[in-house]
């Protein structure tokens, strides 16, 4: 906030104007507001992600996350049952919950990440997102 | 190509709160809340006259402001995201 | 009585519900996505404090989602304006658009639109430029489906707004039964101030019953038939009205089921009707009368048994036998 | 349905049907001090059915739907019916609530003004607010803040404290044992009790309060009071609402409203008795 300093100079200086800077902000200088619903929800409520979902059941999951033909080179198996949040949470957190095969658990994370609205499991991936 | 001409919403279409450096803006057709930082209000303000392409609108800013030296770079960036908010569109 | 005809004659008749299950009938209006527009025909009734609570903030609540859907419409039509093609908005949307009664406590879901078939693939990439994008996965066997067989596009997302587009070329699967004239739908739009379209008045009803009786199981069908209750009553203020109705129902081949939604309307919401177009009831007005109240003051759904055979119909009339047999095999298999 | 019980928590009427009779009676105990619904007439409905026909007597599972329902909501076996009874009742709240902007929040009163506190989950909002409640203010709620479109009170929402692992014996050492509910352990939260709020709490539950602080504490290694910006605030009250983008220009005017009205902090606290200080002393500055 350097030009908030320089108030005090500038009240001597009446004719200087203010500057606007418009590439100062790196980031995005509008922010929108989305639902958060998912958060409470999610808080209140235990949920499952299946990996895949039934859109794509059957499916090996490659390493960036998208369903793929079973069987494909360097895809893993789909898994078994679906996630619980906890579990989910873990493999976000880069590490593997009990019962998955490490090797495939990145894989499953991109998968969740990868999870859109109307999707078996976003609901319960949104809230998982949110921070605790 | 000419360049785009950009739109904003009439003044009575927001509501703007100040939150220390920032604002909050209320978009009454979208219903949408977007928090906002400078320079995305004034450049709200100053298309409050009427349509403008980037250059126009550079213009209309530095009767008002001291800009930065590429602040022609900037402004398409800066209108880009309006536009994908929704805050303003081409004319 | 049941809560679904409790709901039913309180739309009808606002005044009947000064006394009764207001819970069951709340839950009920909720389950069936009725509650806003029962709040607002019950707007100023004489309703306990309570009550008045709940309905007020389903007014709101109906507002706000107004709101929402004008501007998905709004968003769809800056990014599809360039092309130039006619964009014809359907249902709840259109209701919206063009402020028509229907569209009073009417929540709309997906923003429905109907383009010329040559100017699918083009809105759709136009779509997908403005954020858009692709819900199911490319290529797989649902997207072949939908590219294939139905009236659609797989439905697209918005990726920041999270709401969902279905762009129609027609209103009902090539493969239904009834092929209604999509050129004629389009050729016989109406503009509205933006740009955007509606489908005539005697279409829209055309379409109404069509989606109502063709192209579904009947879920959610009380909410569809308010629809054609309040649309009849105003469309009929004009004169020439139902003979053109009569007309487009048979043009596209659909005047068995404009007739039986005249019926159903009659029946349960007491629409005025041309009785010649309406025709004779029939035994079969019954079972689709009980389908469309088998619902409870929990809100739940009853008989199963009727709905599962209304479920097996909506599949029996999207498509011919043998590939009905290939769709429900695929879908059981993958 | 077989088994009804109707409740009134703060403004809210709930109706809870269920197959079972088991997690009513544990429902009904819990809440044995809790006014009726007027007339009986309910916002909204909770319905405890099996997921599957043969899941009524088959290791039984209780679904939760009602009139707003989750697509991903996973059942919970019946011995923990209870906490699918509470489960479902917030679900209502954070689908289906739209007449206040209501809080993913705990708040207390006290001499007619209402502390705000919001943080993440296990920050330990619910335990403070139960705790404040034991000590000489009047406890609102410890989930779901309601704040009033029209005049920006806050509205209490006492339902029955949901304690969880560690939160249990902390409040076990500080209230009678009969205000406890079972202990449910294993679930997929952790061990769970429910403990019903004192007399004072729900005999208020009618009143609302003028909101007077809001807090944002956390759990760290050491006492401390960081300043938030008034940005800050008004984006993680958006995110901890559930209805805030739902309401409109109603929630917009509200919150900004709040934030531009009452003073706010963070506070890092090592254990809940520094916690109680902290608060006592924000509490004393905002007056």
């Amino acid at each position: 906030m350097s030009g908030r300093d320089k108030i005090g100079d500038d009240a001597f200086k009446p004719s200087r104007r203010t500057v606007l800077y418009l590439g100062a902000a790196a980031a995005s200088t509008v922010v929108t507001v989305r639902p958060a619903l998912a958060q409470t929800a999610g808080s209140v409520l235990t949920c499952e992600i299946p990996v895949p979902g039934p859109h794509a059941a059957g499916s090996y999951i490659a390493q960036d996350g998208t369903p793929v033909p079973a069987g494909t080179a360097g895809a893993v198996p789909p898994l078994a049952r679906p996630l619980r949040g906890e579990e989910a949470r873990i493999l976000l957190n880069g590490s593997t919950p009990p019962g998955v095969n490490p090797g495939s658990a990145q894989a499953y994370a991109n998968y969740i990440r990868r999870l859109q609205s109307g999707m078996s499991g976003f609901t319960c991936y949104a809230s998982l997102q949110m921070p605790r | 190509m000419a360049a785009p001409r950009y739109v904003a919403d009439p003044g009575d279409a927001i509501r703007l709160v100040a939150l220390d450096g920032l604002s909050a803006l209320y978009h009454l057709p979208s219903g949408t809340t977007h928090i906002v930082a400078p320079p995305a209000p004034e450049i709200l303000e100053a298309l409050q006259e009427g349509p403008a392409d980037a250059a126009e609108l550079l213009a209309r800013l530095r009767e008002r402001y001291e800009l930065e030296e590429r602040a022609d770079e900037a402004i398409g960036i800066r209108l880009i995201e309006l536009e994908q908010a929704g805050l303003v569109r081409r004319a | 009585m049941k809560a679904a005809r409790l709901l039913v004659r309180a739309l009808r008749d606002p005044d009947s519900v000064r006394t009764c299950d207001w819970s069951a009938l709340l839950t009920a209006a909720r389950a069936e996505k009725l509650l806003s527009s029962l709040a607002f025909r019950l707007e100023g009734a004489p309703v306990p404090a309570k009550v008045e609570t709940i309905l007020e903030s389903a007014r709101r609540d109906a507002a706000q989602a107004r709101t929402q859907a004008l501007w998905e419409t709004e968003m769809a039509r800056r990014a599809t304006a360039p092309l130039g093609v006619p964009v014809i908005l359907l249902k709840g949307a259109a209701f919206q658009a063009a402020g028509l009664d229907a569209s009073i406590g009417r929540s709309v879901g997906d923003l429905d639109i109907l383009v010329p078939r040559d100017a699918i693939e083009a809105v759709e990439q136009a779509l997908i430029a403005a954020g858009w994008e692709r819900l199911k996965d490319d290529g797989g066997y649902d997207d072949l489906y939908y590219r294939r067989w139905m009236h659609e596009l797989p439905p697209l997302i918005h990726r920041e707004r999270d709401r969902m587009i279905d762009v129609h070329h027609t209103i009902l699967p090539p493969t239904a039964r009834p092929t209604p004239d999509a050129a004629a739908l389009i050729d016989d739009s109406v503009t509205l101030d933006n740009g955007l379209r509606l489908l005539s008045p005697p279409d829209i009803i055309v379409h109404a019953a069509a989606h109502l009786f063709a192209d579904g199981d009947l879920a959610g069908g009380l909410r569809n038939l308010w629809d054609i209750d309040r649309l009849l009553r105003e469309f009929a203020a004009d004169a020439a009205f139902w003979p053109r109705l009569a007309e487009r129902a048979e043009h596209h081949r659909l005047k068995r089921h404009v007739a039986l939604a005249l019926r159903l309307s009659a029946r349960l919401y007491g629409t005025p009707i041309d009785r010649a177009l309406a025709g004779r009831p029939r035994l079969a007005d019954r079972l689709f009368e009980a389908r469309l109240l088998a619902r409870n003051g929990w809100g739940q759904e009853r008989r199963k048994l009727l709905r599962f055979a209304f479920y097996v119909r909506s599949h029996w009339l999207r498509m011919p036998p043998l590939m009905l047999a290939r769709h429900l095999w695929t879908k059981a298999t993958s | 349905m077989r088994y009804k019980l109707a409740l009134q928590i703060g403004p809210v009427a709930f109706r809870i049907g269920s197959t079972w009779r088991a997690p009513l009676d544990a429902l009904a105990r819990l809440y044995a001090a809790y006014p009726r619904p007027e007339n009986d007439i309910c916002d909204f409905t909770v319905r405890l059915e099996p997921e599957k026909p043969w899941r009524r007597w088959l290791r039984p599972s209780v679904a939760i739907n009602g009139d707003y329902m989750l697509p991903d909501a996973a059942p919970l076996p019946l011995s923990m019916g209870l906490l699918a009874a509470e489960m479902g009742m917030n679900l209502q709240m954070a689908l289906g609530q739209k007449r206040y902007l209501l809080l993913h929040a705990s708040s207390a009163e006290k001499d007619g003004r209402a502390l705000i506190m919001t943080g993440e989950s296990g920050a330990g909002k619910s335990t403070l607010s139960a705790l404040l409640g034991e000590r000489g203010w009047r406890f609102m709620g410890d989930e779901f803040a309601l704040l009033d479109l029209d005049d920006g009170r806050l509205w209490p929402f006492p339902r029955a404290v949901s304690l969880k692992n560690g939160a249990i014996k902390v409040m076990e050492k500080e209230v009678a044992a009969d205000r406890f509910g079972p202990l449910i352990a294993d679930t997929p939260k952790g061990d769970i009790r429910h403990m019903r709020p004192n007399d004072a709490a729900l005999s208020g539950m009618g009143e609302a309060a003028k909101p007077a602080l809001i807090l944002f504490p956390r759990f760290g290694a050491s006492e401390a009071i960081r300043p938030v910006g008034q940005a800050e605030i008004f984006m993680r009250l958006t995110q901890a609402s559930t209805n805030y983008v739902a309401l409109g220009q109603a929630g917009f005017d509200a919150l900004t409203g709040l934030v531009a009205s009452c003073p706010a902090a963070a506070i890092d606290y090592p254990d809940t008795d520094a916690a109680i200080g902290l608060v006592e002393q924000l509490w004393r500055e905002a007056a």
